[in-house]
């Protein structure tokens, strides 16, 4: 990433770029992730937005519920913090739902800016996934036809 | 032998139909024959899937006979994560 | 991409993916875009923003404005006609701005929406790479320094 | 030799210091040389980068002195891309 002279160097000293990370049992809003990324000297901010979706395994979905373990908001930060130092990011944020979520509904929302988009797309990548694989979150779900899933346990 | 509380987390918790549950065992595999003793259908299986923190801290991939337990200590059972 | 069987079969013979494109000279909303991909059948989209940063090659950049050729809006069609040929899409937006711009104006935005998040994020990068190299947009950059520059021109 | 409208876009714009000016040319080849020739400068420069559209259609790869120019036709110059 190349700095112009006059490119505020001691930002990245001085800022860090975790600026916003949370478990939460309140809806969650695509504006306040994306106002959170917001960096003068990012070019690009790639996002990641996961819905509720209406079928899953060929089963339609009538309703999910997220709960999370107490150490939840500690490893999302330690995936933060090994997501910032792969990459040359300049503002990550990540937010996931917890408790009762309907179709459609918001799950997580996960948002890398760089100075170049390929880093914020790659960025963004490893952090959803390491997300979803280290964060100690748990799915429940409900189906149409009376049957539910504790997804992955059985 | 150490008294310990074993906590039950989400598929887990619900497959043992309580959140946690005192046992007395030595190891991790001591404290797992025995809850496997006490819950042996759906929370037998499930236990195939989980990773444990003992103490609060992850036991990874170390072998469950080397994870010794103390006294008041703290077994966390968790089943596979699946946020996002 | 497997679908249940009651996935609402006809809801892609029915709904074009392509739901929203745009060259437009009014700010760009975040929300309008990720609204447009909302499907109830997408797991997960991938989105990206491009911004004005406040540097480029090493100067600071003062002001930015775009303009386009009247074919650009036909040019976005084609590329966003080639991502839906090449992935999964449930639904897709691209809006690109133009017009004089500040540092953190939003400039361009694209999204995807996919039942997988592997699939939502290759077609949305394919999106905005192709949007960039095929879409008759032009770029003119005003430097701190007085110096001006036609983006890739000279 | 037919006549044509060149329109020049962007930064060919500002390089030709007009946005359209008539030349009189055969071929796409032809007009790019009356364009170098009424204008040696910045513009020249800017054509090395330049795609072309011969009435609204994408010129592409194809030889320049192939392109045959309609009477009233238009001969459009688009400096490289550099959308978001």
């Amino acid at each position: 990433m190349a700095h112009g002279t006059h490119d505020h160097p001691g930002e990245r000293a001085h800022h860090d770029p975790i600026r916003l990370l949370g478990i939460r049992d309140t809806p969650l809003s695509l504006d306040e992730v994306f106002r959170a990324v917001g960096d003068r000297a990012a070019g690009g901010t790639a996002l990641f937005v996961g819905t509720v979706r209406n079928h899953d395994m060929g089963a339609d979905v009538d309703a999910l519920s997220y709960s999370s373990h107490p150490s939840a908001e500690m490893e999302l930060r330690r995936v933060a913090e090994k997501v910032v130092a792969n990459y040359p990011v300049r503002a990550l944020a990540a937010v996931h739902r917890t408790g009762d979520l309907a179709v459609g509904d918001v799950a997580v929302v996960a948002a890398v800016s760089c100075a170049h988009r390929g880093e914020a797309f790659a960025a963004c990548r490893q952090l959803i996934d390491e997300l979803k694989h280290e964060v100690p979150i748990w799915k429940h779900q409900s189906f149409s036809n009376g049957t539910e899933e504790w997804v992955g346990a059985c | 032998m150490a008294k310990v509380t074993v906590r039950f987390w989400a598929a887990a918790k619900a497959a043992a139909g309580v959140a946690e549950e005192p046992y007395d065992a030595a190891t991790l595999a001591d404290a797992l024959t025995a809850i496997r003793e006490r819950h042996p259908g759906e929370l037998t299986r499930v236990l195939m899937r989980c990773s444990y923190l003992v103490d609060g801290d992850p036991v990874g991939t170390r072998p469950h006979e080397t994870v010794r337990l103390a006294e008041g200590g703290t077994v966390e059972v968790l089943p596979p994560f699946a946020g996002g």
